[in-house]
């Protein structure tokens, strides 16, 4: 069985990039700010995933309780849902003053 | 009183401008009167300092500067700038010059200015401030900061009272002298760095930067020298850089434009003599040419551009105060002309030249400005035949022109016979250029007087014109007294200018031929080493030059 | 006594010009008068006695034709000689121009005409400006100009030379402008300063050359260091010194190319053109030849050009004043010729005959030129001799002093102009037979023109109006009394110099013989030939008195009883050169054209106010254009990134028409993001740049 | 339970001065319910004791270390780093805060948005910014920089009826949020490539990275963080949020965003490039990766600012645009010194900068923010028209700040400049020199417009004098004074700076790396 592929470190970083090229091609592309918002959180979750699986491969180096990248993983969610919460009372507000939620609506303040 | 003279004489202004910040702004009268005691004060402060200095001269005292004031980092001490003030021949007389235009600047602004009189008053009096401070400053960081802080006032003068275009010609002017002097800042903090490599003190002091400077190697010295350079020649202005001086003169009011055209012009040259030329004896004296032309060449060239130039254009001008600031672009390529010509007689003639210039079209500016207050208008197709309407004013106009022409026997003429006589024994190219300057001179100002004096009263608007009234006279009396005195017996002046004229060009020649009877003769025999013994380093370092004629 | 106070005969007319200047618009006629006269001739009084004074003193024996020297006070540069400058073998000198006075035989002679004839000319003012404005004025700038004469005449050095120099320039602009409600009056006074100031610049640049070349000013010093034969003769430096110099001589005498000055010089007062324009100033130059002629003797060739120059002067100036009918303008080309004569004797080396005819010609030409005053004073204000005629019986006292004026300038023998001229026609012969044939058909010119007018206005038929016929009186007793005195120095100045070959000592000569003590021998013929040729100087003055008879009978028979609507001689001849003499050559024009730039050839002006239409076109729109530029390419900058926005984002973005957009649906969809995806996608692309930055690295 | 004993006292003592804060924000937020309407003002008086005592406690550290003669000391398990450094970082955030406290009482009246929130949140942001200047760990860097922002993002958007608020601050979360994130991932490859997250074990693992294969990720993650820092002072590419916000959000709060903020960016960038001046570290072993890069991004900075402020007719906009110029000339200050070794001058030059910026920039938003009354808002160019008349001692403040803004000597201004180029030429930086001095007359040309319109622009409405609060009075005062005290009596200040930075007292070079 252990012929199946050995996951190493490096395919988390690989699947990590890839969620965070997502994650910007869907912040510059759409056009609803609440989809921004979740391409936002898309990168931050990148983000943990890299922290985890480096956090796993440094324990393989340091020892059990060399747990920087987790311990950093847990404060970048926690930030990651305080930056949702703020960004959906200031997008509420705005509905409220504009009524749409459109990106491009977004142009009252210009060059 | 005697070592304080200097702080007193620069102050003096900055006191009267705070005092006027408490006088109500309606009560017009009290403020004109406050301003111009302020002023006459200022300039009965710097009176004693004639017999002083004069003293000083006749004991052929040695030291370099005199009267200097404050310790060499006693400002900021952590990057070596002090208040450090002290003059020599050449800035003492611009000093004079600039407290005596200052007064009669601001006496004849009395009925021109009548809207804001108090900023009016208070911006004059600051500009008044760091015009002194530049011509005392011995400390490299003071001289910049008094040289950036005296554009605010003039932007404000001509910004707020000034003609039609103001707001153009004010932005151009404050841009313009800015750029050429924020290049000088770098060149000012190369010399204090490399003054710090070869000592290992930091300091903005002139008289320390004055050993370092001569040995920077010349590929760096020729882009230090260019730097100095733009600063100077955009104020001064020389050839590519006059274009903002006629905007500022045609918009700035008559009192603006005196002091703009009498003192500010000055710094310029100021600067050359005392930091271009002592700074870079190495790139003026160093045969590497550039397009074949050595740097010094250059300059010579410049100059004399700006004589034929500025004379040319100003002959074509249809507004009076254009043409007289073109002729000042004339007149001060003559002053620069004698002072990269090297030679005692050219250095010393140059700076009787600038006060000259500062008399003669300062009075050309009061009497384009009497003009102007009466007829609001400087096209010289609108006047004719004002010397019938006008008698008194129309002599003083003729004795201004003659002294701005250069003719025997008033001011004009000794400052540009030494100048000629100096750049001719240079190179006697050099000087037979410069000549035609005097004759297209003569050319434009007596076109001018008879365009604008002769002939019958044309314009029916002319008839009823008033002559000068006694405040008027007041004015260009001093300055009629100042012609005549230099133009019959300039013997005092050239004596003031001696030392540090021979010491100049001892820096910057050291093989030139030392005068028999030399100041410090009795010393030792003349030898250049020893005339220099307390400023410059031996000239046995200074790279051999390559000295006499090209 | 007078001797030591020489420095006084300047200061007085000095004295009196700045009291004009002062109280002049207070005082009235007679204290102005009395107050100017006065000074005048005080200073002639003081110029005799400290004439008479010096002929004593130099002839002691320690100061044996030594010039007397008092210096006052250094004028430019410091006595403790730091104004140094390197002459041209490097030893140092120091500029030193010190405000001396000088007395020696040269310059006594001016002295002592320039009072002389100034005093005379000052008495005839009184009456002649006595009904004119500004009365004070003018008065005051004939002191000005007596000032200045006097202080060039006495100057010791070069420096202070050309203060006179130049002062005497400034007054001759005031006087010719006197009357300046008249666009023609001030014209020709700027022209008149602007054409002396080009010559002045010659002069400085060959002072400065002397200065470079002998390291001091002071004549005595020159004229020492080029005796003493260090130089060589020939030098090219002093050739270039002394030509410079002969150009500020041709600008102040009026000589070919900068003459143009003097005939319009006539506008000014009568008065002013006999001071000034005839007997003194244009003098000026002649007498800095003469006072550098230790210079001009080491180079042959300037002599050359200065005797060249001065014959071609005389001849283009007599063949103009041949047809000329203003009386004045006459007169003034016939100054101009004269002065040709002057110079003529100074480049042949004759400078003692050249100082005798500036000294004879001072006062004919005076003469002539108050007679003419007179005349116009006469025919109220009329000056076209076209309409005088027949006004010998009327004016008699005028009309005697004027012929025997004419007598003179036309060399008949027995009056001064003959002796002088002869002198100068045989140096000329010795020296070049062309220059003598210039100046042999010159003589004759000059006889033609001088009789035409005297026949013009004095014989003939009367031509003029009958109201103005009815008002002809002779001038008042102050006017024609000098004319009288003039007269009889017009003939017995001649007798001073006799020339030997006529059994004369010339006197004047041997005065002037300290001054030009190497000067004469270099150059003229050995004495001792002078009895071989004794033959042909003979036959020489026969010739020249010929020409003036032959002169004068041809202008007698053409003018004799010229009736209104006589003809020209020579237009009759030849109309074509009559036209071309009449307008003075074209010269006027040309000098319009090519160097003032006054008119304009076709659109485009060409001279000094052409060259200062394109430099001042240059500088508003290149030199300016070029900062406004810099200025400009900001604000272009500018307004192109707030068009970039209103367009390309906003314009196709939001409120683009909206057919467009649909239009191109896909690709204005992509276009149609909101700013914040536009910052994003430019900090995105920013990154993307980085990173294919280093990559690439 | 072992973790419990490796906090110490001294922990608590570095830690006091955000702990302060952080209670007085809480406490404001308590108090704000209890408050009437008209005692709203009871909630500024408090934020203001709030940052006096967190002064207190700063001079407190500051006196414990100079009595231990520390340069500085760890917490917290070495994430945190208070050194000298941080400690002038402190003094100039607190100052800040408080003027822009004084600035906003009465504008939150005019704007009848009077809540406590707006302090408590100010504080909070002065937490954050003080986590950012004293962090020596990436994970406590990234969390300052977080607090600080989602603080900041509320703050723009405080006018909730006002569309532009809005706006401004919807925009400025989206790019804010993205650009953290970015940053995040860069921090994670950091952390990724050392295995620590503190900023001296990573300074140590470093150049062991750059030798093998990993140097292309290092680049990347180098870039990525580079992107965090370079946004959050808002240089050229990333700047485009900053004009935006400054417009849309209340003036006060510009005035406090354009200098707190804009400081603790720089202290975080500052930290993260070189750590500590007292202990080199951070990514100084990429100096000659990011030079080249921040060469590009200055020179792009200060030409696309200033081209930008040109035409610019709102005046927050233009002073956006202006600071944003500021920003391309402290980057200089960074990239002076040879590629591999730091120039102790250039970073004198940046707290020197930083320190005359915040007066001038809150002096110069403070008279726009008096410009607002009754209908006027008070930030378009023309409301400045005739301000000389209508309110003389404001008008002349404004052209002293706008003066010094532009570098002309007398004044704050000049310092900053005066060391950067300094260190240019110093460092043989000829060209630069030459480009960063001419783009600052550049930079004349628009602080010049605002002059004209004061000075010399006509004034449209009636003409009746600006009424001008005290607390308003007080801040112009106190940042006019230090302008002009600073300008010409420079000396204590660079001395406090040399402090700062352990520089020598007299001016020979110091010799930073030891």
């Amino acid at each position: 069985m252990d012929a199946m592929l050995h996951i190493s470190t490096l395919h988390y970083l690989v699947l990590g990039a890839a969620l965070f090229l997502l994650g910007v091609i869907g912040v510059l592309t759409r056009r609803n700010v609440v989809i921004v918002l979740m391409s936002i959180e898309l990168i931050l979750n990148a983000v943990n995933l890299n922290l985890v699986a480096l956090s796993r491969y440094w324990q393989g180096v340091y020892g059990p309780n060399a747990l920087h990248g987790q311990v950093f993983a847990i404060f970048v969610i926690t930030d990651a849902a305080a930056e949702a919460a703020v960004g959906l009372g200031i997008l509420i507000a705005f509905f409220r003053n504009k009524e749409t939620i459109n990106v491009d609506e977004v142009n009252l303040l210009k060059w | 009183m005697y070592n304080h003279i200097l702080s007193i004489i620069l102050f003096t202004p900055l006191v009267g401008a705070i005092l006027l910040l408490f006088v109500p702004k309606d009560n017009k009268e009290a403020i004109r009167w406050i301003a111009n005691i302020f002023a006459f004060v200022g300039f009965l402060v710097s009176i004693p300092l004639v017999p002083w200095f004069w003293a000083l001269v006749q004991r052929q005292d040695k030291a370099p500067f005199k009267f200097i004031e404050g310790a060499v980092n006693n400002w900021i001490p952590s990057i070596g700038a002090g208040y450090v003030l002290g003059i020599d021949g050449i800035s003492f007389l611009l000093i004079m010059l600039t407290t005596l235009l200052g007064w009669v600047s601001i006496l004849s602004s009395w009925t021109a200015i009548e809207n804001r009189v108090k900023e009016y008053y208070i911006w004059f009096l600051v500009l008044q401030t760091g015009m002194l401070g530049v011509f005392m400053a011995l400390d490299f960081f003071l001289f910049f900061v008094f040289w950036e802080a005296m554009l605010v006032p003039m932007y404000l003068l001509i910004g707020i009272w000034g003609g039609p275009r103001k707001l153009y010609a004010a932005i151009k002017f404050f841009l313009y002298t800015l750029a050429g002097s924020v290049l000088m800042l770098l060149g000012i903090l190369f010399l204090y760095f490399n003054h710090h490599a070869v000592t290992g003190v930091y300091t903005f002091s002139i008289q320390e930067l004055y050993k370092t400077a001569p040995h920077v190697p010349f590929h760096y010295a020729v882009w230090l020298f260019f730097a100095f350079f733009v600063g100077f020649a955009i104020k001064v202005p020389m050839f590519p850089f006059h274009t903002w001086l006629p905007d500022a003169h045609v918009e700035a009011p008559t009192a603006g434009s005196v002091i703009l055209a009498g003192v500010l012009l000055k710094m310029g040259t100021y600067g050359f003599v005392r930091f271009s030329l002592p700074f870079f004896p190495q790139v003026l004296s160093n045969p590497a040419t550039f397009l074949n032309v050595t740097v010094r060449g250059w300059m010579i060239g410049l100059s004399l551009v700006a004589i034929i130039y500025g004379a040319l254009v100003s002959l074509m001008q249809k507004d009076m105060k254009k043409l007289v600031a073109y002729s000042s672009v004339s007149h001060l390529g003559f002053c620069t002309l004698g002072i990269f010509a090297l030679t005692p007689l050219g250095l010393s003639g140059s700076v009787l030249q600038q006060i000259n210039h500062g008399i003669s079209t300062g009075a050309l500016f009061l009497i384009v400005g009497i003009l102007y207050e009466r007829r609001h208008t400087r096209e010289i197709a609108e006047y004719g035949g004002i010397s019938n309407v006008m008698p008194v004013y129309a002599t003083i106009t003729m004795i201004m022109f003659l002294s701005s022409m250069g003719l025997p026997l008033l001011n004009g003429f000794v400052g540009e016979f030494t100048i000629l006589q100096g750049t001719f024994m240079e190179n006697w190219k050099w000087g037979a250029w410069a000549v035609p300057g005097v004759v297209l001179a003569a050319a434009y100002l007596l076109w001018l007087y008879q365009r604008v004096f002769f002939g019958t009263v044309t314009n029916p608007k002319n008839e009823k014109l008033h002559d000068l009234t006694p405040r008027e006279v007041a004015t260009f009396v001093p300055l009629i007294i100042m012609a005549f005195w230099i133009g019959l017996y300039p013997k005092p002046f050239f004596q003031i200018l001696e030392q540090p004229v021979s010491q100049i060009v001892a820096t910057v020649r050291p093989d030139y031929p030392q005068p028999k009877g030399a100041v410090n003769a009795e010393q030792q025999p003349a030898s250049p080493a020893s005339a220099s013994a307390t400023v410059v380093v031996p000239a046995a370092v200074v790279p051999k030059t390559a000295g006499g004629k090209q | 006594m007078f001797l030591s106070h020489i420095w006084l005969i300047p200061l007085l007319p000095a004295l009196g010009a700045t009291l004009m200047f002062f109280f002049g618009r207070r005082l009235q006629k007679s204290s102005v008068s009395a107050v100017c006269v006065g000074v005048v001739v005080l200073a002639f009084l003081m110029a005799c006695g400290a004439v008479w004074q010096y002929t004593a003193w130099s002839s002691t024996a320690e100061h044996l034709h030594q010039p007397y020297q008092t210096i006052l006070y250094t004028w430019l540069g410091t006595d403790t000689g730091h104004l140094t400058y390197a002459t041209h073998d490097g030893t140092p000198a120091s500029l030193q121009a010190d405000a001396g006075f000088l007395l020696d035989p040269l310059s006594s002679i001016w002295l002592l005409f320039v009072t002389g004839v100034g005093m005379l000319i000052h008495v005839y003012s009184i009456g002649y400006m006595g009904h004119e404005g500004g009365y004070y004025r003018f008065f005051g700038y004939l002191n000005l100009f007596m000032f200045s004469m006097l202080t060039l005449v006495l100057a010791n050095n070069y420096a202070l030379m050309f203060v006179g120099w130049e002062g005497v320039g400034l007054c001759s602009y005031l006087l010719i402008g006197f009357y300046f409600h008249r666009k023609s009056a001030s014209d020709a006074a700027n022209k008149a300063f602007i054409v002396n100031r080009i010559g002045d610049a010659g002069f400085l640049l060959g002072m400065f050359f002397i200065a470079w070349y002998f390291g001091s000013l002071r004549f005595v010093d020159v004229t020492a260091a080029a005796r003493s034969g260090h130089f060589a003769i020939g030098d090219p430096i002093i050739t270039a010194a002394t030509l410079l110099l002969f150009v500020g001589a041709c600008g102040k005498s009026a000589q070919l190319p900068l003459y143009v000055w003097l005939p319009d010089a006539m506008e000014g007062p009568t008065p002013v053109s006999a001071l000034i324009h005839a007997a003194t100033m244009v003098t000026a130059g002649v007498y800095m030849v003469a006072r550098s002629n230790a210079l001009f003797v080491l180079a042959p060739k300037s002599m050359m050009v200065v005797a060249v120059v001065g014959a071609l002067t005389a001849i283009f100036a007599a063949s103009i004043g041949l047809v000329q009918n203003d009386i004045k303008r006459v007169l003034a080309y016939s100054t101009v010729s004269q002065l040709g004569y002057m110079f003529l004797a100074l480049g042949v080396g004759a400078f003692a005959a050249g100082v005798f005819h500036v000294f004879t010609h001072a006062f004919f030409k005076a003469l002539l030129f108050l007679g003419a005053g007179s005349v116009i004073h006469a025919m109220s204000g009329e000056q076209d001799i076209r309409n005088m005629g027949d006004l010998a019986g009327k004016i008699p006292t005028t009309f005697r002093t004027m012929f025997v004026a004419t007598l003179a300038i036309a060399g008949i023998p027995g009056l001064a102009g003959f002796f002088s001229k002869d002198e100068i026609l045989w140096q000329a012969w010795k020296y070049n037979h062309y220059l003598w044939a210039i100046g042999f058909v010159t003589a004759l010119m000059t006889a033609f023109y001088m009789f035409r007018l005297v026949y013009l206005t004095f014989y003939s038929k009367p031509r003029m109006s009958h109201e103005v016929e009815h008002h002809v009186h002779e001038s008042p007793k102050s006017m024609t009394w000098p004319l009288v005195v003039l007269a009889f120095f017009s003939v017995t100045a001649g007798y001073l110099g006799v020339s030997p070959s006529l059994g004369g000592s010339n006197h004047f000569e041997k005065f002037l013989e300290p001054v030009f003590a190497n000067g004469a021998e270099t150059v003229e013929a050995p004495p001792a030939g002078e009895e071989g040729n004794r033959g042909i100087e003979y036959l020489l003055m026969v010739l020249s008195v010929a020409a003036a008879g032959a002169g004068w009978f041809m202008a007698s028979r053409a003018y004799g009883n010229a009736d209104k609507g006589f003809t020209e001689p020579i237009a009759a001849a030849a109309p074509p050169v009559y036209n071309t003499l009449l307008n003075k050559y074209y010269v006027d024009e040309g000098y319009d054209y090519v160097f003032t730039g006054r008119r304009k050839l076709g659109d485009v002006r060409l001279g000094t106010m052409g060259l200062g239409e394109a430099s001042s076109w240059f500088d508003a729109n290149i030199v300016d254009g070029a900062v406004n530029g810099a200025g400009w390419i900001t604000r272009l900058t500018a307004t192109l990134s707030s068009w970039w926005d209103k367009w390309i984002i906003d314009g196709i973005g939001v409120n683009g028409p909206a057919i467009l957009a649909r239009m191109l649906s896909y690709p204005a969809r992509l276009f149609e993001w909101g700013l914040v995806q536009w910052y994003a996608l430019v900090m995105t692309a920013g990154l993307v740049g980085f990173v294919f930055y280093y990559v690439y690295h | 339970m072992g973790l419990l004993s490796q906090f110490s006292w001294t922990d608590y003592l570095l830690a006091l001065p955000i702990i302060l804060l952080t209670l007085f924000a809480l406490g404001i937020l308590l108090i704000d319910f209890m408050l009437p309407a008209e005692m709203k003002w009871a909630n500024a008086v408090t934020a203001f004791i709030g940052v006096l005592f967190a002064a207190a406690g700063v001079v407190k550290i500051q006196l414990w270390m100079h009595a231990n003669a520390l340069p500085g000391s760890y917490g917290f398990m070495r994430t945190l780093l208070v050194d000298r450094f941080a400690i002038y970082f402190f003094y100039l955030f607190l100052g800040g805060t408080a003027v822009a406290i004084l600035m906003s009482m009465r504008y939150l009246e005019a704007e009848h948005e009077n809540h406590g929130e707006y302090y408590a949140l100010m504080l909070l942001s002065v937490v954050g910014m003080m986590c950012m200047a004293a962090g020596f760990d990436i994970v406590l860097i990234f969390i300052g920089l977080e607090l600080m922002a989602i603080s900041t993002y509320v703050l723009v958007g405080f006018l909730r009826r006002d569309r532009r608020s809005n706006e401004a601050a919807l925009k400025y979360l989206l790019l804010g949020a993205f650009s953290s994130g970015i940053f995040a991932y860069g921090l994670s490859l950091i952390y990724g490539l050392t295995g620590s997250t503190n900023l001296y074990e990573i300074a140590r693992h470093l150049p062991a990275v750059l030798q093998d294969e990993r140097k292309p990720i290092a680049i990347i993650a180098l870039l990525t963080t580079i992107t965090g820092l370079l946004f959050k002072i808002a240089a050229v590419p990333f700047h485009q949020w900053a004009p935006d916000a400054y417009e849309g959000a209340p003036t006060s709060i510009t005035g406090f965003m354009s200098v707190a903020v804009k400081a603790a960016g720089w202290a975080m960038l500052l930290r993260i490039l070189i750590g500590s001046p007292f202990l080199l570290s951070g990514l100084l072993a990429m100096r000659s990766t990011w030079v080249p890069l921040l060469v590009f991004v200055s020179i792009a900075t200060m030409t696309g600012a200033n081209f930008a402020a040109l035409t610019q007719t709102n005046t927050k906009r233009l002073l956006a645009y202006s600071s944003i110029a500021h920003v391309g000339y402290m980057l200089l200050g960074l990239i002076a010194g040879t590629v591999t070794q730091l120039s102790p001058d250039g970073i004198k030059g940046i707290l020197v900068y930083l320190l005359v910026y915040t007066f001038m920039n809150l002096g110069a938003f403070g008279v726009i923010t008096s410009l607002r009354h009754k209908n006027v808002i008070g930030d378009e160019l023309d409301d400045l028209n005739g301000l000389y008349s209508r309110a003389p001692v404001e008008a002349v403040l404004m052209l002293v700040f706008l003066l010094s803004l532009a570098g002309i000597p007398p004044l704050a201004g000049f310092w900053g400049k005066y060391f950067i180029f300094l260190s240019l030429i110093s460092s043989g930086h000829y060209v630069l020199a030459a480009l960063g001095v001419l783009y600052s007359v550049f930079g004349l040309y628009y602080y010049l417009k605002m002059a004209n319109a004061m000075f010399m622009g006509k004034v449209e409405t009636g003409e009746e004098t600006l009424p001008v609060s005290l607390t308003m009075r007080a801040a112009l005062g106190v940042t006019g004074f230090a302008t002009l005290f600073i300008g010409i009596m420079p000396d204590r200040f660079i001395q406090m700076v040399n402090w700062a930075l352990g520089i020598a007292q007299n001016p020979a070079i110091a010799k930073l790396m030891h």
